[in-house]
């Protein structure tokens, strides 16, 4: 490398700086819309209903990356929402005028740097009003880091991990329960119906950790005996030593913590080895259509918690009943709405209400208006506490009944009598 | 001026061996196997101070491997090797290089990628092994010794080339300037002329012949040219499948019927190149 | 073409321009604080050109290794990893300032460099490539485990402090000098020896050069500039698990980027660095599903076609001599140096 | 003492999977030096062919061997043609890129066509058999028998086959080789495609006994290596022995210690892989001659 082949390829280098620097320039006030380097998709269905102005909401969610499918459910239900304030319920209502509604999307590749980078970016580039979560904890923790920098609100519905709430974050609203409550109205019901031992695994991440945590206190409080603990790591291909040794402890209750692949290995391990607890609580898989999909006639008898199911039996004024807002979105989407889905959706709905009880688009009044929110949606209760997380909503627990998905606690909710215990693999 | 810009010796004697003085590298009972098959088998052999030696053999006679073992590129199964009394055998290479003993290679070993005028600066590390040295600029004595070879070796058109670029033969001269660069006590010169024309030939032999004299360099030289063995050579070493096959002057080389029996066996050969 | 080459040689442009380049780049961010109301310069911009400069760093360390001693690091990430968990790891739970945690991160992974590197130094080629992917992989599981020092899979929150600016400045500081120590490296018989063990290890051996002390020399170098790079990633971050800390395609990114510069030579990681991350910025917008996709096929076209890089491009193999740089500028000093070369080469 | 028996019994069939897994891998890898970083992509192809077959056309998995195997050596065949050719002879860091490229573009080409949702396709060999208080699934053993099969078979073509023979001398000497008239493209190409076949056809195996997804290749290719690396170059008994043995101590680890063991056993196998690469560069059981060591 010589002296001389550095002057030669400067050229070069300057274009590529001034590319750069060019491509964040354009975050000039006076062109909001302008098209700058990363921007993938902007979202507004705007129709002749005579609203003043627009608000602009920004989330960078996966497009790709590991969370490539989560991510567009999570954007689905943020669209189902935005073409209906758009659309149907006529832009959302501030003091006496009407704004439409605009979502700057990115894609995060699932990549924490990129989030944060991208929450920035939407925040003071494209200068949006307020900010819709990422999916999963770990690229909310990146991405909320910011906005709470720059006292912009992030209210999100897809980062249940308890240490996000545990910062001090005042701008940070999730609708969804938080990961140490999932297994609560599960082991509730079965320590009800006899239970008396318990065995947990769950993946080493942020997340699940929360989850297995939660599960191991829940189960404390509800008298179930811990008998085992394991941790297994992400992309884990085999969990049959697991299973062998939770077989050999006979637990009541198996409790498995961890994303949906997991979920498809555990049923399968226990299937293969003969393990057959009384009851098997997983906590991401057995709510999504398509576990049952996936995994047949196994998947029956598996109670999973939920964030919600459309056979809920919560509704509101906006979406109308969980069914109904099911039925809007497989219109829209061609598919039946995950819990992601609509915890998206309910998401941005709590953002609106927020919006409207403070008559303006003021961070501090939103901010105080999310904090005395306190009403029931589709999606159920939303009640921020202080941290942000919702403390109204109990978790839900959801059973496989003859391939159906059918809520089967807490009881206010519940439209089916739990199965238990759960036969044993070879005599169905 | 002095053509190799080498530090005139004291010490510069004449050419003549002396056998009774103790050996400048020796060899005892050096064994080397590959898998169950001895590429050396029990050699001795010693090179006086001041001598230049020939070690010649058919091919596969394991004279490569001797070098290799010499330079501790090999670990020898067996026995022991000795340079200037030193014990070597569990040497490193480049300790053996810094206490004075360089080579070349039978298949060309030049850092392609690097320029002559590099090849020939790295091949003398001033700093030795410090390790802080090697920020430091090179003494203006190993650039004028690098001058030197490189003039003397006829490269100095091609000083800036990349090392990759140049033909065989200026490859091997190269070598041979790098083999030269950090002023060894002896150098062992694996077939030094192959590829390298005839005129040139004669050249290096006058340049060995004058570094042997005049600065007091001991050779040991693997080669095939029997001409350049004899007018070179004041003893001759004779490798055949491993084994020391008979040792002494050129001449009774050339007549020792085993010799000449390990080299033409049933099919007769050529007896200008061996 | 010819002319412009030669209004640039002969008006002695490079220096100039790179000067300017730098200079530009540190006043870049002083609109904010001359004219705050016009937002020329956004935090996203600063964070964008800070990764920048992180990812120059990284891959002019990772060229240490692989492009100069031609030990092709699969696991460079390895360094980042532990800088970031030791500076992590003394924020969070002793409750270190930034500055000595940052030390700490850097000092470990230079520690680690010399442990590890002198076991799979020792290895050759893909061997090589091969032991250090596998450390890398074991690492991250090995911090998982260790949950009661590292927070294990639930990861270590840092205290947040989002100050763009100076993190800008800090990393622009931190490339321009590894960058310049990589050049002047290059430059001293170190440097070249480095060559000499990619060109021909054993024939480096020989002559005198002790491969060993070099390589892991060299080894330890780069993890600890990488691992300063991974404590301020860490800090920047707030939040540190060893899913994000130790991501698999963060060493193949820059391998990647420092083949399309030019491996091996100093310019090529910033070049590669440069163009990669404007051109992912491209994929983004025009390609949105199918960016990772066009991304491999870029990667294959590049590794195909310009196996030297844009460098290799940009040389002209006759006119490209190192040796007569390294005699006559150590001889006779820079400016008399670039002089002589361009008069050898008009001849 | 059950416990062990049962994590013996899980390891093996780990085991199996493991070295058939990783046979294409370690053969392109002696026979033509090169590393095959999209390794893990070709057993996750393999493994949606089957779920294609199985799912939409109702077929049974483990047959869906018969569509697998020739299709995906006719994709091996046209890939080495088209693309591996031509790094064959290059610095080994230009086939890792090469490769490494084709992973990016396989996954991400599979998650745009079949979406980022694991699938699981379903065997009418599922269940398991019990043998005193020790259960045997039914579906590994199938898995294990086809992959003895298929190692025997591979182990008789190269030792007795002319084609065989001549890749086997391909890996040895190119050189000499191409001299006894061997046409060294042919042979590569024949290597390469059987080898991707092949791993397609572990995806095959896997398919039913683990959910497959876009994105599953980077950690099975990371296994073949550190397999490859205790098994020598293309030896199938060393492939054999090698899986077995990263499969035992997967298992073992995880079974017998608390709390962190399947975290411990994934971090085994990088650490084996580390510690006989440094110690024994031509690997545990022999095989190829080791490319680059001396």
């Amino acid at each position: 490398m010589s002296v001389r082949r550095i002057w030669r390829i400067m050229p070069l280098f300057i274009l590529a700086a001034l590319l750069m620097a060019a491509c964040a320039a354009p975050a000039a006030p006076s062109e909001p819309a302008a098209s700058d380097g990363g921007e993938q998709t902007s979202e507004a269905a705007v129709s002749d209903n005579g609203c003043v102005g627009t608000i602009k909401l920004g989330a960078a969610v996966s497009e790709t990356g590991k969370y490539a499918r989560e991510g567009k459910d999570t954007r689905q239900g943020y669209n189902t929402w935005l073409d209906w304030v758009n659309k149907e319920y006529g832009g959302v209502k501030v003091g006496g005028d009407c704004y439409n509604v605009e979502i700057v999307y990115y894609d995060d590749e699932g990549d924490p740097d990129t989030a944060a980078n991208l929450a920035e970016k939407l925040i003071t580039d494209d200068e949006v009003d307020f900010l819709l979560g990422p999916y999963s904890s770990g690229l909310t923790m990146a991405a909320s880091a910011i906005s709470e920098k720059y006292n912009k609100i992030m209210i999100e519905g897809n980062g249940a991990s308890e240490s996000l709430f545990e910062r001090g974050f005042k701008n940070l609203f999730a609708v969804l329960t938080p990961a140490g409550n999932y297994t609560q109205s599960a082991l509730k019901a079965l320590a009800d119906q006899g239970a008396t031992s318990v065995v947990i695994a769950y993946e080493d991440t942020a997340f699940p950790s929360s989850v297995g945590a939660g599960a191991q206190k829940w189960a404390e409080e509800y008298g179930l005996e811990i008998l085992g603990v394991e941790t297994y790591p992400k992309d884990v291909a085999d969990v049959s030593a697991i299973m062998t040794k939770f077989r050999d402890m006979e637990p009541d209750v198996f409790v498995g913590g961890g994303h949906f692949n997991d979920a498809l290995l555990f049923v399968r391990a226990a299937q293969e080895l003969g393990f057959s607890p009384k009851a098997m609580v997983i906590t991401v898989g057995p709510s999504n259509p398509k576990f049952v999909e996936e995994v047949g006639d196994a998947a029956n008898y598996i109670i999973g918690p939920t964030q919600w199911e459309a056979t809920m039996s919560y509704q509101d004024d906006y979406f109308g009943s969980a069914a109904d807002y099911a039925a809007r979105y497989e219109g829209m989407w061609g598919e039946p709405p995950t819990y992601q889905a609509a915890e998206s959706t309910a998401t941005a709905l709590a953002l609106q209400l927020a919006i409207e009880a403070a008559g303006s688009l003021d961070s501090d009044a939103v901010r105080q208006a999310l904090n005395d929110l306190d009403v029931m949606t589709f999606y159920g209760p939303i009640n921020f506490d202080e941290t942000g997380k919702n403390a109204g909503k109990p978790m839900g627990a959801i059973q496989i009944q003859a391939g159906a998905i059918n809520v089967v606690a807490p009881a206010d909710a519940a439209v089916s009598e739990l199965e238990y215990p759960m036969p044993a693999w070879d005599e169905r | 001026m002095n053509p190799f810009a080498l530090p005139t010796r004291e010490a510069a004697a004449p050419s003549a061996p002396h056998p009774e003085a103790a050996p400048l590298l020796e060899g005892r009972n050096v064994t080397k196997f590959f898998g169950g098959l001895a590429a050396l088998n029990s050699v001795d052999f010693a090179v006086y101070p001041n001598e230049i030696m020939g070690l010649i053999g058919p091919n596969g006679s394991g004279k490569t491997t001797l070098f290799d073992c010499l330079t501790r590129v090999q670990h020898v199964s067996a026995g022991e090797i000795y340079f200037k009394g030193v014990d070597i055998t569990d040497y490193k290479p480049y300790q053996v290089a810094h206490l004075g003993l360089a080579r070349t290679f039978q298949v060309i070993r030049v850092y392609k990628k690097l320029t002559v005028w590099e090849n020939m600066l790295l091949s003398r590390q001033w700093g030795g092994l410090s390790m802080r040295k090697k920020f430091h600029t090179p003494p203006a004595e190993t650039e004028d010794r690098a001058r030197g070879l490189v003039s003397f070796l006829l490269l100095d058109r091609v000083m800036d080339e990349q090392a990759g670029n140049l033909s065989g033969g200026q490859q091997r001269l190269l070598e041979i300037g790098m083999a030269l660069m950090p002023d060894p006590d002896l150098i062992l010169l694996d077939e030094a002329t192959s590829g390298v024309n005839p005129t040139l030939i004669e050249e290096i032999k006058d340049r060995i012949r004058t570094l042997n004299s005049q600065y007091g360099k001991a050779f040991l030289l693997v080669e095939h040219n029997i001409h350049f063995i004899s007018d070179l050579c004041s003893r001759v070493f004779v490798l055949n499948y491993g084994q020391k096959l008979a040792e002494g002057s050129p001449d009774e080389i050339m007549e020792n019927e085993d010799v000449i029996e390990a080299y033409f066996g049933a099919d007769g050969g050529d007896d200008d190149d061996w | 073409m010819r002319t412009l080459t030669e209004i640039w040689k002969r008006y002695k442009l490079g220096p100039l321009v790179l000067i300017l380049l730098v200079l530009f780049l540190f006043l870049l961010p002083l609109p904010r604080w001359l004219a705050p109301e016009r937002k020329l310069v956004s935090n996203s911009l600063l964070f964008s050109l800070t990764q920048l400069f992180m990812l120059v760093t990284l891959a002019s360390d990772w060229n240490m290794t692989g492009g100069f001693t031609g030990y092709i690091d699969f696991g460079h990430a390895v360094f980042f990893g532990i800088g970031a968990y030791g500076a992590g790891v003394m924020m969070a739970k002793a409750g270190w300032p930034f500055v000595p945690a940052l030390i700490v991160g850097a000092v470990a992974a230079a520690i680690f460099a010399v442990l590890i590197g002198s076991a799979t130094l020792r290895l050759k080629g893909p061997y090589f490539s091969i032991a250090m992917l596998g450390t890398f992989v074991a690492m991250r599981e090995i911090v998982r485990v260790l949950r009661p020092i590292t927070g294990g899979g639930s990861g270590l929150t840092l205290p947040p402090y989002l100050n763009r600016p100076l993190f800008y400045y800090v990393t622009l500081i931190l490339a321009v000098l590894v960058v310049a120590f990589v050049w002047w490296l290059r430059r001293t018989q170190f440097g070249a020896t480095l060559v000499a063990i990619r060109e021909d290890e054993v024939g480096a051996e020989m002559r005198g050069i002790n491969t060993t002390l070099h390589k892991i020399t060299i080894f330890w170098i780069a993890a600890f500039f990488t691992g300063i790079v991974g404590a301020l990633w860490a800090y920047q971050n707030t939040f540190i698990d060893p899913d994000v800390v130790f991501f698999e395609s963060r060493t193949i990114e820059l391998v990647m980027m420092t083949m399309l510069g030019g491996l091996g030579t100093v310019a090529g990681p910033v070049i590669g660095v440069t163009v990669i991350y404007w051109l992912r910025d491209i994929l983004w917008s025009n390609f949105l599903q199918f960016h990772l996709l066009v991304e491999g096929v870029l990667l294959i076209v590049i590794v195909l076609f310009f196996p030297e890089g844009i460098m290799g491009l940009l040389n002209d193999p006759s006119a490209t001599s190192l040796g007569r740089l390294w005699g006559r500028y150590l001889g006779e000093g820079p400016k008399d140096a670039y002089q002589s070369t361009e008069t050898e080469t008009s001849v | 003492m059950d416990q062990l028996s049962q994590a013996a019994i899980n390891g093996v069939m780990l085991g199996g999977f493991y070295a058939v897994m990783v046979l294409g891998f370690s053969i392109i890898w002696g026979v033509m030096g090169v590393i095959n970083l999209a390794h893990g992509e070709f057993v996750m192809v393999g493994a949606y062919i089957t779920w294609l077959l199985s799912k939409q056309l109702g077929w049974e998995p483990f047959a869906t061997v018969i569509v697998v195997f020739p299709v995906m050596f006719a994709v091996g065949y046209a890939l080495q043609h088209g693309l591996i050719n031509r790094v064959i002879d290059r610095p080994y860091l230009i086939s890792l890129l090469v490769t490494y490229g084709l992973s990016i573009i396989i996954a991400n080409a599979t998650k745009i066509i079949f979406t980022a949702t694991p699938r699981t396709v379903d065997t009418a060999f599922s269940g398991f058999w019990r043998v005193g208080d020790v259960t045997v699934p039914i579906t590994k053993t199938i898995v294990l028998i086809a992959a003895l099969i298929i190692m025997s078979g591979l182990h008789l073509f190269l030792q007795y086959t002319r084609l065989g023979k001549s890749i086997r001398a391909a890996a040895q000497n190119r050189e000499a080789a191409r001299i006894v008239g061997i046409e060294i493209k042919y042979v590569y190409a024949i290597t390469f495609a059987i080898c991707i076949a092949l791993t397609a056809v572990a995806g095959t195996l896997v398919a039913p006994t683990q959910p497959i997804y876009p994105f599953m290749g980077p950690p099975l290719t990371l296994k073949a290596f550190a397999i490859t690396a205790m098994a020598g170059l293309g030896s199938i008994p060393g492939a054999l022995m090698g899986g077995i043995v990263l499969g035992l101590v997967e298992v073992l680890i995880a079974t017998f210690v608390p709390g962190v063991g399947t975290n411990l056993g994934i971090v085994s196998s990088f650490v084996i892989l580390v510690v006989v690469l440094v110690t024994r560069p031509q690997g545990l059981f022999g095989g190829l001659k080791p490319a680059g060591a001396h």
